[in-house]
């Protein structure tokens, strides 16, 4: 796929009138960042990219207040990686999103970058420069110029990544690739369940009294979307405000298991944190869950229940007190 | 001016934490921020910007108003010691004194009697704050927009030059002078000092980016208020509170009690942003803002509108702590520009 | 001294597990009391949210019970519930509450003797792994 | 130094229910310290916060005059969690207030003219404040009238005090339901058609409304249609409040707080305001 190829595709859907709108990614303001950008007319389609700093889950512009723009009469055509095509899929069984509305257009995702990565590639000197393909990353700064291979700086959630391109599209640019298995994704989260149950909560401890309540996370979920999310219900208020650490705990289990087999596992999240917060963990540890118990992977078909909306009569229930 | 070797800074610090409760820039995990000193050894001196404001250290994220029992109210005491801040950068200094002029007496409308907020006072109004000039300002600085620079002492009682091998104190306020004149045992500043301060005084200022001209923005954001521009704007933005919980001088604050009724409890005051529904909305379910643009609105009409009316300033400092953090790369800078390109 | 005696919360369906209770306390059988108990009209009805503001609050345990596999009065809300807690529990586990702290069984309005064995099982294993320290606030 | 967050002890002296929901509550607060009561001023307009320790704030206006100088009067509906609180209160009961906060009517500039009042549901509490300050000083004005609509009869705040000042010359007091209802001959019809059918005269005239947003949004256009001048016409503002003085950023519009600045605002001022509607 070329960027040209990726924008003349834009603009001919925009001029055909196939698509009012597309939402897409553009350069951001600062080395490796991109930007979401809303494309209405063939002139604005120039400013379209796709690379690896393409990292937010655009799907998330069709829930949250702006559901007006899934409601609107308006065709909307969205750039999907792998991991955001699951979102709309998801959002589509959810029938938050009309599958006829919305045109999804696949690109070929090799992972996104992992900014903390790649400044501590260069001990946290500042990067001025920054250029990637395929491969590869190349950054520069005041006195240095550095390459390295990309897959040393995707992020954690593009490193057990199997479903790279979109699984569900009207149109791909480029070739879409087979997913690939998911048999060892989860390594992460088991040998994280080696660990002794002390060790565990003073680790999620110490991890999780960094954050400061800003709900950057959720907000850039496109698996959350309730008008009213219970962390902010005040008539009774559930959790407290302040950062103290069991508010905080709540606020995360509890935001996990509202995602639970609705979560896609694109780590939207987990680069959103200004804190640096490792919140996909406690994700991909309920994403386990739901595969091994009911052999559910999220987002990968329009005829599939979501996995907690759904049951089967005679299911493992090893939990229940015999 | 005096100099303090590198090897003696430690040493400084120390003498600083007889009388004074010291807060530095260190990191905390993953992430820096201003926290009281234990050991001089675990100041990071080499902190650019810290990952968390400074605001903490006077208005702290969750900050206990007062304690009941039952009908009785009791208000907690704090450390006495007065607060000192090591290392502060001058977009930071001068957004203490934006929030001084909110919550302290720096500055009182005309005709409107401030009330003061104690929580506030007492902690900053004996505070000495040294900064830091910078020498390597970073991409995302932008003070020069407000008539700052690097080496700006604005809001700082002491300035800091990094000279390389040395540390230059150069008191600016009253009270850094007076500090400054009370201490023995240190060397004054040598001319050669002066000139590598000047020097690196003039790189850092050649390292910022162009000045952009915000000259009526005030005006032009109360223009444009019901102006399509700020659907165009508002759209990416998602309504996380990252910017505003990161920013340096958002003050807006949610007042709740934790605890039973007529029980034990604490009556807390805890940062809340403009960027959530339930900021506004109220018991009858109405909520003023109710679109995500309407709040991503208030919070530019505030900084650069709003605040200007109310205390001839602009409330931002140029520290592009949100430029960073903020998901969707809505920089602040794009949205000045943009509003200040659009005709009302 | 006299021994440590554990706080737990016992939040239970409405048409059985409540009456499983009932049952319990009209044959005058004898079990811990430790329970403080809440009825809600289905486990399906029982938010994780209540277990976790339960821990926090100081509880040192929490128990849910509902009706057995297919005997829900309102057809499968059990079912929902069984999946709800079946990722609950190890990611409890996985955050490093201690697996016996939130413990779920389905107790039917004519077992009024297992409903006392499930309540002695449960004390028994909250005071075997003691007073509830994580994610209890101020703690 | 003094600190405005600490509330003062009030206790409750008296309860009224006003209405057969029992939704409506007067309370009558009195001082627990004489130093508080000495040092608590204020004028109609003001409101407070109420503080319930344990369970929050909410702010009410105060319903009674600066003239009735023995207790505080609040009438609270129930809305929320503080107000449900707030309806289990009994007589005798202590709980916390802080204010008195933001601005007034400006009765010092309504001297020597005449003042038409608009009001609508349980908003009235404010309103009866200023009447009954303008009857304390009745020289100091000129005509009074008053325009009070509410859902149904029984819905009228303050019922008895009403039905004194109907029977007063000096007072014109036109009450009005939505609906004709059975055992009422008043006026039938929304506030601001009644104000239209009563088109009080512009003349050295001064205006104040006050209820729920929709009325006062349908009666701001008829009085300008009446020709009363923008900075003629005052309104009193509501927001979700918690500080109260101006610091926590919940109130503010426009470059204004409507804890400090308002809650009082004229028309005038309003229009330079956006978002105020």
């Amino acid at each position: 796929m070329t960027v040209k190829e990726l924008r003349e595709t834009v603009k001919s859907l925009l001029t055909e009138g196939k698509v009012d709108l597309v939402i897409g990614w553009g350069k951001g303001t600062m080395p490796g960042t991109s930007t979401p950008v809303f494309i209405d007319t063939a002139e604005k389609a120039d400013s379209l990219i796709f690379d690896s700093t393409c990292r937010n889950n655009l799907s998330v512009y069709f829930t949250k207040d702006r559901r007006a723009l899934a409601k609107d009469d308006k065709k909307i055509g969205v750039l999907v990686k792998g991991c955001d095509s699951r979102s709309l899929v998801l959002n589509i069984t959810e029938k938050q999103i009309d599958r006829e509305k919305v045109t999804i257009i696949g690109v070929p995702c090799n992972g996104v970058v992992d900014m903390k990565k790649v400044v501590g590639k260069v001990d946290g000197k500042e990067i001025l420069e920054f250029t990637d393909d395929s491969k590869k990353v190349t950054v520069k700064g005041r006195e240095f110029e550095l390459t390295f291979p990309l897959d040393e700086v995707i992020s954690d959630s593009c490193l057990t990544c199997v479903r790279r391109d979109a699984v569900e599209y009207d149109l791909f640019i480029g070739e879409a690739r087979e997913p690939g298995s998911d048999e060892n994704a989860y390594a992460e989260v088991e040998e994280f369940e080696k660990l002794d149950s002390e060790e565990r909560w003073e680790r999620m401890k110490q991890e999780y009294s960094a954050c400061i309540r800003c709900y950057a996370c959720r907000n850039v979920c496109p698996s959350c979307y309730c008008n009213v999310c219970f962390v902010d219900q005040n008539d009774p208020q559930w959790i407290g405000k302040s950062p103290e650490i069991t508010d905080t705990m709540i606020f995360h289990i509890i935001r996990n298991l509202h995602v639970a087999g609705r979560c896609v596992e694109c780590g939207a999240c987990e680069r959103a944190c200004p804190m640096d917060i490792k919140l996909l963990l406690l994700n991909r540890k309920v994403a386990k869950e739901v595969r091994d118990r009911f052999g559910s992977i999220t987002g990968t078909g329009l005829e599939n229940k979501p996995a907690m909306a759904d049951f089967k009569e005679d299911e493992n229930q090893d939990f229940i007190m015999g | 001016m005096i100099r303090i070797e590198k090897e003696r800074i430690d040493e400084f610090i120390r003498a600083l934490m007889e009388t004074w409760s010291v807060y530095a820039p260190a990191r905390d995990g993953k992430n820096t921020l201003f926290a009281p000193v234990e050991d001089p050894a675990g100041i990071d001196h080499g902190i650019f910007n810290t990952d968390k404001s400074p605001k903490e250290i006077f208005f702290p994220h969750s900050e206990v108003l007062f304690e009941f029992e039952g009908g009785e109210i009791k208000k907690v005491e704090r450390d006495a010691r007065p607060i000192a801040v090591w290392g502060l950068r001058g977009c930071d200094a001068r957004s203490l004194r934006l929030l001084d002029k909110v919550f302290g007496s720096a500055w009182q409308k005309p005709d409107n009697d401030m009330f003061e907020d104690p929580y506030w006072k007492e902690k900053y109004d004996d505070s000495i704050i040294f900064g830091t000039a910078c020498n390597e300002p970073r991409s995302t600085c932008f003070c020069n927009w407000f008539g700052a620079g690097p080496h700006d002492g604005a809001g700082m009682d002491v300035k800091v030059v990094d000279t390389g091998e040395a540390f230059i104190l150069d008191p600016v306020s009253e009270k850094g002078k007076k500090y400054i004149g009370s201490l023995k045992g240190w060397a004054e500043a040598t001319k050669k000092d002066v000139t590598k301060m000047k020097a690196a005084a003039k790189e850092a200022d050649k390292a910022m980016g162009e000045v952009f001209g915000m000259d009526g923005i005030q005006e032009k954001m109360a223009d444009l208020f019901l102006k399509p521009v700020w659907n165009d704007i508002g759209a990416k933005c998602v309504n996380c509170g990252a910017c505003a919980f990161i920013c340096s001088t958002c003050h807006c604050f949610d007042v709740q009690d934790e605890g039973k009724k007529g029980k034990k409890g604490k009556r807390i005051r805890i940062w809340d942003t403009c960027m959530f529904p339930i900021f506004t909305m109220e018991a009858s379910g109405h909520n003023p803002r109710d679109m995500s643009k309407d709040r991503l609105r208030q919070r530019f009409m505030h900084k650069f509108s709003y605040f200007i009316n109310n205390y001839d300033e602009h409330l931002c400092t140029g520290c592009g702590r949100c430029v960073i953090v903020c998901p969707v790369n809505l920089d602040i800078r794009e949205v000045v520009r943009e509003v200040m390109a659009c005709e009302a | 001294m006299s021994e440590w005696q554990p706080k737990i919360l016992a939040v239970l369906c409405n048409w059985c597990s409540y009456a499983g209770a009932d049952l319990a306390g009209v044959s005058r059988m004898q079990y811990p009391p430790n329970i403080r108990v809440v009825r809600v009209p289905c486990s399906g009805r029982v938010d994780p949210l209540f277990i976790l503001k339960g821990l926090q609050s100081g509880y040192d345990g929490v128990l849910v019970s509902g009706c057995h596999p297919g005997d829900c009065h309102y057809i499968s809300g059990n079912y929902v519930a069984r999946r709800r807690f079946a990722v609950l529990k190890p990611l409890l586990e996985f955050v490093g509450i201690e697996p016996d702290r939130v413990q779920f069984s389905w107790i039917s309005a004519g077992e009024g003797e297992r409903f006392a064995e499930v309540v002695s099982k449960v004390t028994e294993d909250i005071k075997k792994i003691g007073p509830a320290k994580r994610l209890v606030k101020g703690a | 130094m003094s600190n405005t967050y600490i509330p003062i002890q009030m206790k409750v002296e008296r309860i009224e229910i006003e209405d057969p929901d029992k939704a409506l509550r007067t309370f009558d607060l009195v001082f627990v310290n004489e130093e508080d009561k000495k040092n608590f001023e204020y004028m109609p307009g003001q409101f407070c916060e109420w503080s319930l320790l344990g369970l929050g704030e909410s702010p009410f206006g105060i319903a009674s005059s600066p003239t009735e100088t023995d207790f505080l009067r609040f009438t609270v509906s129930r809305t929320g969690s503080v107000t449900n609180e707030i309806h289990y209160l009994r007589e005798g009961d202590t709980i916390g207030i802080r204010g008195p906060m933001g601005n007034w009517y400006p009765v010092e500039k309504f001297k020597g003219g005449n003042v038409v009042i608009i009001g609508g549901g349980f908003a009235f509490t404010t309103l009866r404040s200023l009447i009954v300050y303008m009857l304390e000083h009745r020289k100091d004005y000129g005509d009074i009238t008053v325009i009070y609509g509410a859902r149904a009869p029984e819905l009228f705040i303050y019922k008895d005090e009403i039905s004194e000042w109907q029977k007063r010359d000096d007072i014109d007091i036109q009450l009005t339901i939505d609906n004709p209802a059975e055992g009422w001959d008043g006026r039938t019809g929304f506030v601001p058609t009644v104000t239209k059918e009563i088109a009080p005269s512009t003349e050295n005239t001064w205006v104040v409304v006050c209820g729920p947003p929709i009325m006062i949004k349908f009666t701001l256009p008829v009085l300008s249609e009446l020709k009363f001048a923008d900075d003629r016409i005052y309104t009193s503002l509501e927001r979700r409040m918690k500080c109260g003085i101006g610091k926590c950023g919940r109130c503010n519009i426009g470059s204004k707080y409507i804890c400090i600045d308002g809650p009082v605002f004229s028309l005038a001022e309003l229009k330079k305001i956006p978002e105020a509607f």
